[in-house]
């Protein structure tokens, strides 16, 4: 495990709160009025999608997210460029599929040049749903060089073996995926989320849980469970696509999504008071 | 099934993560990866080390079923036209009407010995998803077929078969709904359904163990062909020719023939209307994958793929379903890379022509995929020059890997379309198919 | 191929024109004579006694071309269904999807040898026009076929293989445009070109030497299964079914069975909407010959018929228009009368519900034609009672005849318009084939 | 051969007239008109259809005239009424197809009940097209129990043996047919029908020649040919069918079908006086 990590400094007071958005959805501008707004509503890290065209870990509302930033104009370049133009204090997680990652630069480095790239304007970590622990090792060999994270995800099916392998090179955080399926919005909180974070629980990294957190009813119970952060993807999603959809003004969707960060933090942070067992951050 | 002297081993090859040279892996969301383990273990104990006699069942079934052994057949008339020996491999005579039954027989059966009770797959010309879709129903599986909107409509016929075998058939409007959304939005189901449902990919593509296991269910063909050469004409083939969309067309055709170093492998892939690119729109006119692609991860495997330079999949296109497809199974292209097969193509309008040339002079109506074969057939043996120097040599076994009845309106549509000269006369199907 | 066993002997039969006990002979116009005289002596010294190597190459080409031998599968499911042994002889694994190019192949190489330039044939359904279309472009003869405009209508799919296999297909307008219709116009278009032209017919039916010889190039589906059911099961089946309409199919797959008093075997007719008949329009909702029909001569022999009481024949009716003819090959209604073979028929829906079982239970989609047989067979195996009264039996072998490409476009339509209970959803189908 | 043959005299004295009509066609009142309008014109002997389904023979010019005819209602009991109302002095010949012979009565006596009947209306003769010898003789035994002829058609194709047959069993006359092919009226005279004569020369039997015949033209070279008679079907037919088709008065088309009658009587006529070849008629 990395030891440079500064990422998990976001789990030191309390649950953290990491929203995901595509970076250019639906467009440049918006969409950065849209993450500055979340950093505003409390967002710990910030897990910024650069969109790639087959987004197989993904349902419908983030394929469609992608779908806009992609018909927008992103590309690695432009989301770099996003990056820089962001004024946020959370930290930045680059969430991607391999192929992007693998192809920048020459194509012929690995992926070395896009994390250093990366680093240079300032992302802090990444999340690669189609690159298990066990295709993992060029990048977190990147990774360590420029000094970022690698987030794994855990599946409910995730154990023994692998689940080792990949606390082996898990550094930042793990993502902990609530049910099986792709991402999306969801108005129950699965069982399979507690039976997790049991088995995460003798591993000393924060364990931040996603895939359906909707409301702050949600993110309390999650964080009653156990968890250390909630990951909130489809359902900020949502709120662009419908702004999107009615035409309403870039302001008006960046204000809900500034309310809904601040439910789903109060909603967290009552999960934490509640039942009192919010780890101890670990100290890296 | 096995074979010592090919270049990857079977099942395992040269990294323990099923990689073929450079080529291969398992790149895929994490809740699938217990599924590749345990399809790993089951693969390797019922296909390779025949456990339960579940290989002697495959067999037995792809032979009552199935209509196997299938056989290789001179090609009188071609073979006077080319004054060369033309054998036709004819897997269009498999139940379902093309080769794509053996690896979903095996693997709805493997399923079936592992105890899932559910079958998802993906479709491109519908071959693929009929021939799921019969597997299931004859092993009594419930069986969802994903499905591009675009496929739906150029391959309505296919349609009704899967759902006339009881399959029900989802329809992907992702993208330019063809074959590559059909497969993600497959995996996708398989991230929610993993723990009781297989997923039979429909070619050697996807993550490890798929493209081995799909390449060892489909070797069958090479291996009656090559046995069949050597029955019949005391000798191997100079060339053996398959059409490639994944490649298990090709991979079949040519598994048992790669240890034979004298036997030329050609797999003809999608020319398209262009082998040009449209980076901006991110839109290939073709799917030639082995000439103008390159390395990337798609799918779940490192592989050679139709992308642009950021690494965006491109949309690719044919005027045959089955081979519009923006990779290639990784075996394939490592096979490419190391110079064992040669990649060729040809573009729609040959392949129209050479469906009509095996229709009409041979008596056997080709899918459009296979029409590719035969284009590419003939602009190497219909010129003069010496046989010597061209790619193909004196005796030529070409796989048949489907029939073309689920082509008759593109076919028809098309051939009026390019106003081409070999065809017959089409005018009476003014009115489309009904 | 001849069985010295038989009750009539093989070509040359009771009569020296050619005539099962009372039925056969040759009322055809004097013009046609001769022709079937050298027909007969070509079919003598060609087929019975492989004069120049002829059954040889008919065989050869069975092999490599149509896929023969063809397997006899175990329905898993209809056996447990049932609580019997269901085998499947699968005819529609043959190239070109049904049985039908046995006899196609044989005649198309017949006239090859006799030195005939073109070909001409009838056709239902469709499938002996593709078959014989197939045949003439394999073996490089012209070829026209003459088909009813309501065949036309209902089997577009086969118009267009017919097309794309460089046929011409003639329409026929007369009366309500079926199979008579288009035999008698085929009959007449011979009677102009019969120097040079050969008439092969689709079925066991018309004048001698026909009936025999369309006879013994089918006869190798059961020449094949009398001998897999020995090496399978040890054993003769109980029972051998197979659906008629002239009766190449059912005595295709009785023939080698004849002398095996055991076995019985039972022809299954269409038995349309109902087995009334509407005397006055001249209808008859049903082509149940062999139920209902009586003697008389149509198209070149006395055989059973339907008509009316002045003799004028009967239009008649089915859903699956390869069964719609009103008339049965001589062999046939003699060894009805004889008591060998029992006639029993079903009707449009019970053959479309057999058409649904098969689909999604066994995953092999077959044609409607042979969907009568798998809907009688559910008809006597579905009723409780001792199996030992009924005529099935144990062990019972099935002819799938053909598969259904052809039909899926009047399946959806007839079951949507019958409400079927068993058949799948196919609210998808709205909007029909395209 | 039978020796109770009377329609050889109509061979008597020149080359005979036989035209034929499907009985029925468009009407049963009509049709009366048409066949005596005939008769006036000069015909020596008649061939009047019976109507079958499946007239394989036939071109599609007597095809629509069965279809007629069947619209119309015509049976095989109809039929003898038909020949029962006639007044004509030509010989009736019935020209159908073998199955309604075989029908007729009980079903179970074969063609005797037909034959029976058809000899006490007035019928002298019959043309079974899908009859060969080969089949012919139940039907040649109830002819001669009857005292009636049964003609054969002789095709182009027909020699040796087969021929030899055919003429042991004719009476009446023998059918020449002109060429192959169905029936229908052409524009020119086929090259076989002399062939076709000259095979028969050796045989004492009216050779009546068929099949394309239409003008008095034809008639005249026919009969130069060395015919003993024509017959003329289609050509008539067309006459009927254009009547029926532009709904003129019955009579206008049978005052049409006299004239041609005529017309083909004098050709005929011609033919015999050019070559002065009209055969002796034999005497039975
Ligand atoms: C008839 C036929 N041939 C070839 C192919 C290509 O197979 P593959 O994609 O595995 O190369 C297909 C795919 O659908 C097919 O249907
Ligand atoms: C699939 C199939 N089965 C059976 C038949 C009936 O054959 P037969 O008319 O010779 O009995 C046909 C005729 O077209 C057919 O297509």
């Amino acid at each position: 495990m990395s030891d440079r990590s500064t990422i998990a400094d976001a789990f030191a007071d309390g649950p953290a709160f990491i929203p995901y958005l595509a970076a250019g959805d639906p467009s440049y501008e918006a969409s950065l009025e849209y993450v500055e707004a979340l950093d505003r509503g409390g967002a710990d890290i910030i897990e910024l999608g650069l969109p790639f065209s087959e987004p197989i870990a993904e349902g419908p509302t983030i394929q469609e997210a992608i779908v806009r930033a992609l018909e927008g104009g992103m590309t690695p370049e432009r989301f770099f460029e996003f990056v820089e133009d962001l004024e946020v204090e959370a930290s930045l997680v680059c969430m991607t599929y391999y192929n992007l990652i693998y192809q920048y630069g020459t194509g012929e480095e690995g992926p070395r040049p896009f994390v250093e790239r990366a680093a240079a304007v300032g992302i802090e970590g990444f999340v690669v749903p189609d690159l298990p622990a066990e295709e993992a090792d060029p990048l977190r060999a990147a990774c360590d060089e420029f000094g970022l994270d690698l987030i794994f995800i855990v599946a409910p099916t995730t154990r023994g073996e692998r689940l080792e392998r990949m606390m082996d090179r898990v550094s930042g955080y793990v993502y902990v995926q609530a049910r099986l399926g792709t991402t999306g919005a969801r108005d129950d909180v699965s069982d399979q989320t507690g039976a997790t974070l049991e088995r995460l629980a003798g591993y000393d990294v924060p364990k931040a849980v996603g895939f359906g957190i909707k409301t702050g009813d949600h993110a309390e119970r999650i964080v009653a469970a156990g968890a250390d952060g909630i990951i909130v993807g489809s359902a900020l999603i949502d709120i662009v696509a419908d702004g999107h959809a009615s035409g309403a003004a870039v302001e008006e969707t960046a204000a809900a999504l500034e309310t809904r960060a601040r439910e789903l933090v109060d909603g967290a942070a009552r999960g934490a008071a509640a039942d009192g067992n919010v780890p101890e951050p670990e100290q890296p | 099934m096995t074979d010592p002297t090919q270049t990857t081993k079977p099942g395992r090859t040269d990294r323990p993560d099923g990689s073929f040279g450079r080529f291969g892996g398992q790149y895929v969301p994490e809740a699938l990866m217990p599924a590749l383990e345990e399809l790993e273990d089951a693969y390797g104990r019922y296909v390779l080390e025949n456990e339960d006699g579940f290989m002697d069942e495959f067999r037995a079934r792809l032979a009552d079923f199935g209509g196997r052994p299938i056989p290789l057949q001179r090609a009188d008339r071609l073979s006077e036209r080319y004054d060369r020996e033309v054998y036709l491999k004819r897997e269009d005579l498999l139940h379902g009407g093309a080769h794509k039954l053996n690896n979903a027989l095996g693997q709805v059966l493997l399923a079936k010995y592992m105890g899932k009770e559910r079958i998802i797959a993906e479709t491109g010309a519908g071959q693929h998803g009929t021939a799921t879709a019969m597997a299931a129903a004859h092993l009594d599986m419930p069986c969802e077929i994903y499905m591009g909107r675009t496929d739906v409509n150029r391959q309505r016929p296919n349609v009704f078969r899967m759902r006339i075998n009881g399959a029900d058939v989802n329809p992907v409007d992702a993208g330019r709904g063809t074959l590559k959304e059909a497969i993600s939005e497959t995996m996708r189901d398989w991230s929610r359904t993993v723990e009781h449902t297989h997923y039979v990919i429909g070619s050697i593509v996807g993550p490890h163990p798929f493209p081995a296991m799909v390449r060892d269910f489909h070797a069958v063909i090479s291996e009656e062909a090559r046995e069949q050469c050597l029955d019949r004409l005391g000798d191997l083939p100079d060339a053996v020719v398959a059409c490639a969309g994944g490649g298990s067309n090709t991979m079949g055709a040519f598994h048992h023939f790669i240890p034979d170093e004298d036997v030329s492998l050609l797999a003809v892939e999608a020319g398209g209307s262009s082998l040009e690119v449209d980076e901006a729109a991110g839109v290939a006119p073709n799917s030639a994958t082995l000439s103008t692609g390159d390395e990337g991860v798609l799918h779940g495997a490192r592989t050679t793929l139709l992308q642009d330079s950021h690494g965006q999949i491109m949309e690719s296109h044919s005027v045959s379903a089955g081979l519009d497809y923006a990779g290639v199974g990784p075996e394939l292209a490592h096979l490419v890379e190391t110079g064992r097969v040669t990649p060729v193509n040809v573009g729609d309008r040959v392949a129209l022509e050479g469906f009509h040339r095996l229709s009409t002079e041979e008596g056997i109506i080709p899918a459009l995929e296979t029409a590719h074969a035969f284009g590419y057939l003939h602009e190497v043996c219909a010129e003069d020059g010496a046989i010597d120097d061209d790619p193909l040599g004196e005796t030529i076994v070409v796989n048949v890997s489907g029939r073309g009845d689920k082509d008759l309106e593109t076919v028809i549509e098309k051939t009026a379309e390019m106003g081409l000269e070999a065809a017959p006369d089409m005018s009476v199907f003014d009115g489309g198919l009904r």
